[in-house]
């Protein structure tokens, strides 16, 4: 799928596509942040809005990166990055925090993804099914797990290719499990009827959209 | 600003519906929240499944709501107290149905239902009347039982600290079945002796974090007694 | 089975039976004493041959019966009484408590019982199959998931039946689990032979103690 | 007197047998029990699986004891680092079995082994590779996979503080698969940066009491780093 000619317009950055989902998280939910752009939500959140942030590790009401001379060994993120801990915060052993995962707990997890399809599959873990040392981490944890997937990535691969599509080529992380897709294009919501686009980067027309989108998009009822 | 700190006993309890399970902690009357059964008496809600270590003593609590005809079945280890009068006489009337399971299995089947658990292998009760009509696996040897998760609508908790994000710790004995209960409900509801300011928890020390609770009630009541 | 006429004995009391059990612990385990006689045990286990007890609800490393005025409301047993917490004990939530007993982590268990059968079943529980509302509590996890399971019992009935029998008439706790039998007559192992006599009460024959028992008797090989 | 703390790596290695299951803490170099892995490669034990979240990086720990041979298989959710080069070329090579598991899954699956549940079932997984040649089941309209426990011959665990009877905290995130570690193995080893009297851990505040850990030994090495 080539784009045809279009108009010219400004694609979200990243830093605009984690602004976007940010403005869309209220105030009280429990949140696990994927790593890469994902992470960078937390930045758009105000402290002010009290969005509870959850790693993997244990650590549960993370708060920013830490000035350089603040850095604590020992707390660190999923990504192995150093963070901080807001007043509020707790730490417990990776299967309780698995729990939180598991059983449901977490209003709302924000994943990078290779692909997600518009039942909802999303495939984030593997590029081949012959991958030669696949690594997992809690991506399988949190898509099965959290009350709601979202995913946050660019709309197409470095040439060109949708990761918005009808069926994923790679290896599943989970079923049916988005709701809501932000990319550097569009944000669209998960329905029954497949993609729903709720927005667009500005100057991009629904059939430009469209043009760079192997799934069918359709605009909300 | 999240606060989960609720004023009154009837916001505490807003919501509970008919028919719902609920889960409640405490071992005796250690780490139990009496105040929110007397809550839940007021509250009104009825055809209760009630999961807790024991099936109340005396005229009170736990006892008074059965009395009151506003449970329909409870789910227990251990229906025997030094005053069992209420469930008994209820229970050989036939008026309540009893669910007997042993005590680590019903610990486990709520931290099941927290963790996303739906059901697991364990050997308690192999062999006895507790395995009846349950599946039976040999794995490496040995015979275990299929056991399921136990999910609460609603999960009545004490605690000694709590804040407004509802982190949680608990004295002594009094954690017991607190922190599973409060992990296995949908809605976890909590009395606590004292309220704390956010972050006068050390994150080292919150047993339960605040991910597993909805409303807090500040019930300064002082020591356990009566058990 | 009535006892025939014997030479005068002298039963143990409780109190010797306890002793005798708590002679027998080893420092350094970690034991369960069930509600009743098994919890005079501790009693007899000085303080410094360290022996770490435990109970059901959440409680590692119990010491003592507190005086009357340095009872702490919050400190229980299984049992619902008062005790004290040795240094370097510990409290935990119930289903981690019950990790320490089914995840096999206790050295010893010690229960009460109705009857012990020379396979090694318990009945602990209830007295009949259609018990009103039976209270299983704790026992079923102990028996089954201790590394050792003894039980501290009458050897016979008030009305002279012995609690040492072929084949439990009452519901089981666990099939198979008592390694060890302390009685008011003698202690016992269970073995692959059965019951085998380690030690009866003063003045007491092989014969006279066989007589109060159903369940066949042997020596040790 | 109970005494868990070891004066020697020697001592606290003694007895781990070629082909040991080794479950081993640690997220990153956080909680990592380093000076444990170093005693194992010193000591001498082969054959061995692995539990661990990653696979090693760069030269050292793990990563050291596979490049010398002496891992046969690891079971973990997360190969990739910043430099794994130890376990890609051995892998590449049919050198050393890999087993993927979900982060929370290979978790609960160590809980699972301490905690006397043979086997549980799980959502994680469903509709994926994981879940090829695993029963499934649909409880309450939804779908799981049946998971088993992982239990240790051997758990090496890095603490914060430990006292003679063995009872451990963690430091902040250095928690992580240390306690789950801990109860799912038959030989407990421990380095601890504190060692504490016996009494002076708050009784409510500790994490891993003493009856999930064998042996402690104390290893003040500072900050963790270079994960």
């Amino acid at each position: 799928m080539s784009a045809t000619a279009t108009a010219a317009f400004k694609p979200f950055s990243r830093a605009e596509m984690a602004q976007r989902a940010a403005a869309d998280i209220p105030e009280g939910w429990y949140v696990n942040l994927g790593i890469g752009i994902p992470t960078m939500i937390s930045d758009y959140v105000p402290m002010d809005r009290e969005v509870i942030f959850h790693s993997e590790n244990g650590v549960l009401g993370m708060g920013p990166a830490p000035a350089k001379d603040k850095i604590e060994p020992w707390l660190i993120n999923a990504g192995k990055q150093y963070v901080t801990m807001r007043a509020g915060g707790s730490f417990c052993h990776h299967a309780d925090s698995f729990s939180m995962i598991r059983g449901g707990h977490l209003d709302l997890c924000v994943l990078g993804a290779f692909q997600v399809a518009d039942n909802g599959d999303i495939a984030n873990w593997a590029t081949s099914e012959n991958d030669t040392a696949p690594a997992v981490g809690g991506a399988m944890d949190l898509a099965a797990g959290a009350k709601r997937l979202w995913v946050l990535m660019e709309h197409t691969t470095k040439d060109g290719q949708s990761k918005l599509v009808t069926k994923c080529s790679y290896p599943l992380t989970a079923p049916g499990a988005v709701k809501r897709v932000y990319t550097n294009l569009a944000t669209l919501d998960v329905t029954d009827r497949g993609f729903v686009v709720l927005g667009m980067a500005p100057g991009l027309s629904f059939d430009d959209l469209q043009a760079r989108t192997e799934a069918k998009l359709h605009l909300p009822a | 600003m999240i606060n989960k700190i609720v004023q009154s006993m009837a916001d505490t309890m807003a919501g509970i519906k008919d028919g719902s399970v609920v889960l409640l902690a405490g071992f005796g009357s250690v780490g139990q929240p009496n105040a929110l059964i007397d809550g839940l008496i007021e509250q009104g809600a009825t055809n209760l499944t009630v999961a807790c270590n024991n099936a109340g003593a005396g005229h009170t609590g736990l006892a008074r709501l059965m009395e009151l005809g506003r449970v329909r079945r409870i789910i227990c280890s251990f229906p025997r107290s030094s005053d069992p009068v209420v469930f008994e006489t209820l229970y050989r009337a036939g008026k309540i149905e009893l669910e007997i399971v042993p005590q680590g299995t019903l610990a486990e089947r709520m931290r099941a239902a927290g963790a996303g658990v739906s059901a697991f292998f364990t050997a308690t009760g192999v062999g006895t009347k507790m395995a009846v009509g349950k599946e039976h696996r040999e794995i490496d040897g040995r015979t275990y039982i299929l056991e399921q998760a136990l999910k609460g609508d609603v999960g009545l908790v004490e605690a000694w600290e709590a804040d407004r994000w509802g982190n949680l710790t608990f004295k002594q004995a009094g954690r017991n079945f607190n922190p599973v209960c409060a992990m296995a409900s949908a809605l976890t509801l909590v009395q606590s002796q004292h309220i704390r300011e956010l972050g006068e928890i050390d994150p080292d020390h919150v047993v339960t974090p605040g991910i597993f609770v909805d409303r807090v009630l500040h019930v300064p009541y002082g020591d356990p007694s009566g058990f």
